[in-house]
């Protein structure tokens, strides 16, 4: 039974994708079956297409290149290495490497947007103050025009320093905030639809607000809910409708 | 916790809070302490801020609330600093202000305030005498609030053909793809669930 | 003017200048002193900040620049009484995005996108966006793409000093089973609908 909706693009593409098959499948990275690799790569895209999900064309590219390189492996040697025995050594270039060269290159940088998240996390949790305002102890400003050395990223810059500072600030403030719908609200909503309703009734109906936030939350009581064992929840087969009823009432 | 810590806390949470300042009731209530007790250590806090020659801070009470501030006596330090040369670059507060107007014109001064949270009035003037911005109109209603709004020069000097050519901002993009918000929405609260 | 003052001074100009920060050269211009006993003095203040209980302050040094800052281990408090921004504000197509051009500065989209696999466009306008990158130059060669590099922003936003502060790139190292959680529970739901 699967009960939530899965992230339709857990992955950053056609690389990130295959090592994620290599990870799993536990494979060496520098000696890739291609075979069976790319059996499961072209799993993967019939799937995604079956369920009916855009494939980026990258996607398709990499298939392309995963049949040429597996084709490649079949082949016996070239003739022409047969005439240069002492060549053969450097010349025989196995028809992975370039891919593998591709894969470890961008896991470098998969791992370095982990740390970047780190660091990011550890600055977040240090906060600064927007500069004090200085005027009753200067001047006034002489009219002075242009030559300034700004640009547009100095003024993105600090549009991003204040809306951090906003993003921080707001329950301090006395601003009227956006109305939020309190989970335990909707979960007593959805006990009374569905101990009202006899029967089943469909998952997606409880979503019937489409305002984002109340999706989100109707999705956190569903959860909630499920975890209390207070509701019960059903699907006959993967990908068909799912419903929901009332613990009770079983 | 004893009381040397939470001189460092308090220190924090003030700073933190900035000109809104904070009550003795919100200091008490992060020390899961007595507001009496609370009262005592801000007391000694003040005192020892002002004895200490190292510190150029102090804690000044505002109409019941509590905040940090720079001594007086290092005034005259902070105006050589405001009237160093070095300036030919906008303030932090000229550019956001003038990133407001940018983005939200025609705007009043008002109105940028309460995005900024803090008062506008200097980095308005700063940048009228730089002519980044003008005034393009007055504000229906009481008051008729001048509006601001940016100038040829300012398109100039950041290089841009016309207003409409500033980069979006990233909530405005990412509002193009509303779904897509959803469904990394969902996940995000799902896995935070999952880890509760 | 002896040392002690000088911690004080210090401070009340890093609290007035805020996340602007401060220049080694503006604190000793406006100490009257040589940039090599300010930069002394400011390694100094650094190491009693964090060694001291009672204070809730640290200076962060970035991009060049000196700045005030709570210390971390205070966050848990912040939190009772602001909003912490911790989750991290980028999608994992710009972090990537942000860690290839972070490493391989100056480079152009095209170079990115042979790295990630992937198209980068909407990332590098996120990016922009939020001024942690910004065009540099132009690449030689016909086309003459841009070429993007970090910004100041980059580095406030994750704390560097400078970009040479960057941990090392990671040779090679083992898969990391937290980032792959996303994508296990993808894998699953498609093994499923195999064996269904």
């Amino acid at each position: 039974m699967q009960h939530y909706n899965v992230k339709i693009d857990a992955f950053e593409g056609p690389l990130d994708l295959l090592l994620h098959l290599i990870n799993r499948l536990e494979i060496d990275i520098y000696d890739i079956p291609v075979a069976e690799i790319t059996e499961q790569y072209l799993i993967f895209i019939h799937t995604m297409k079956e369920l009916e999900l855009d494939i980026a064309s990258e996607y398709l590219v990499m298939a392309a290149t995963l049949l040429a390189i597996k084709s490649k492996m079949l082949l016996p040697k070239h003739e022409e290495e047969a005439f240069d025995e002492d060549m053969t050594l450097e010349m025989e270039e196995d028809p992975r490497d370039e891919l593998v060269e591709r894969l470890v290159e961008y896991r470098k940088f998969k791992e370095a947007a982990e740390d970047l998240k780190e660091l990011e996390h550890e600055r977040s949790l240090m906060y600064t103050k927007p500069p004090s305002d200085l005027t009753e102890i200067t001047k006034e400003t002489k009219s002075e025009k242009a030559n300034l050395e700004v640009s547009l990223y100095d003024m993105l810059g600090a549009l991003q320093k204040l809306m951090r500072r906003k993003k921080l600030q707001k329950p301090l403030s006395t601003r009227i905030t956006r109305q939020e719908i309190p989970i335990e609200m909707r979960i007593n909503e959805i006990m009374k639809e569905l101990k009202g309703f006899k029967g089943k009734k469909s998952f997606n109906d409880l979503f019937s607000v489409s305002n984002r936030e109340h999706v989100v939350v109707t999705f956190l009581a569903i959860l909630e809910l499920i975890k209390r064992r207070d509701i019960h929840v059903t699907q006959e087969m993967n990908f068909s409708e799912i419903f929901v009823e009332a613990t009770e009432g079983i | 916790m004893n009381i040397v810590n939470w001189y460092g806390i308090v220190e924090s949470l003030l700073f933190a809070a900035g000109d809104e300042g904070l009550s003795l009731k919100q200091i008490a209530s992060v020390l899961e302490v007595e507001e009496m007790q609370a009262k005592e250590m801000m007391d000694g806090l003040i005192v020892s801020l002002q004895e200490d020659k190292k510190r150029g801070m102090t804690v000044l009470e505002i109409g019941g609330t509590y905040q940090l501030a720079t001594k007086k006596e290092n005034a005259v330090y902070l105006k050589k600093l405001v009237e160093s040369p070095s300036t030919s670059t906008l303030s932090q507060a000229a550019l956001e202000t003038l990133a407001v107007i940018a983005y939200k014109q025609p705007i009043t001064r008002v109105e940028i305030e309460e995005i900024r949270g803090v008062k506008t009035e200097r980095p308005l003037q700063t940048l009228s005498a730089k002519a980044l911005i003008k005034e393009v109109g007055r504000a229906e209603g009481n008051g008729r609030a001048y509006l601001y709004g940016t100038t040829k020069e300012f398109l100039d000097t950041f290089g841009l053909k016309n207003i409409a050519e500033l980069p979006k901002l990233p909530e405005q993009s990412e509002e193009d793809d509303i779904t897509q918000n959803e469904a990394d929405l969902f996940f995000e609260k799902f896995q935070e669930s999952l880890e509760s």
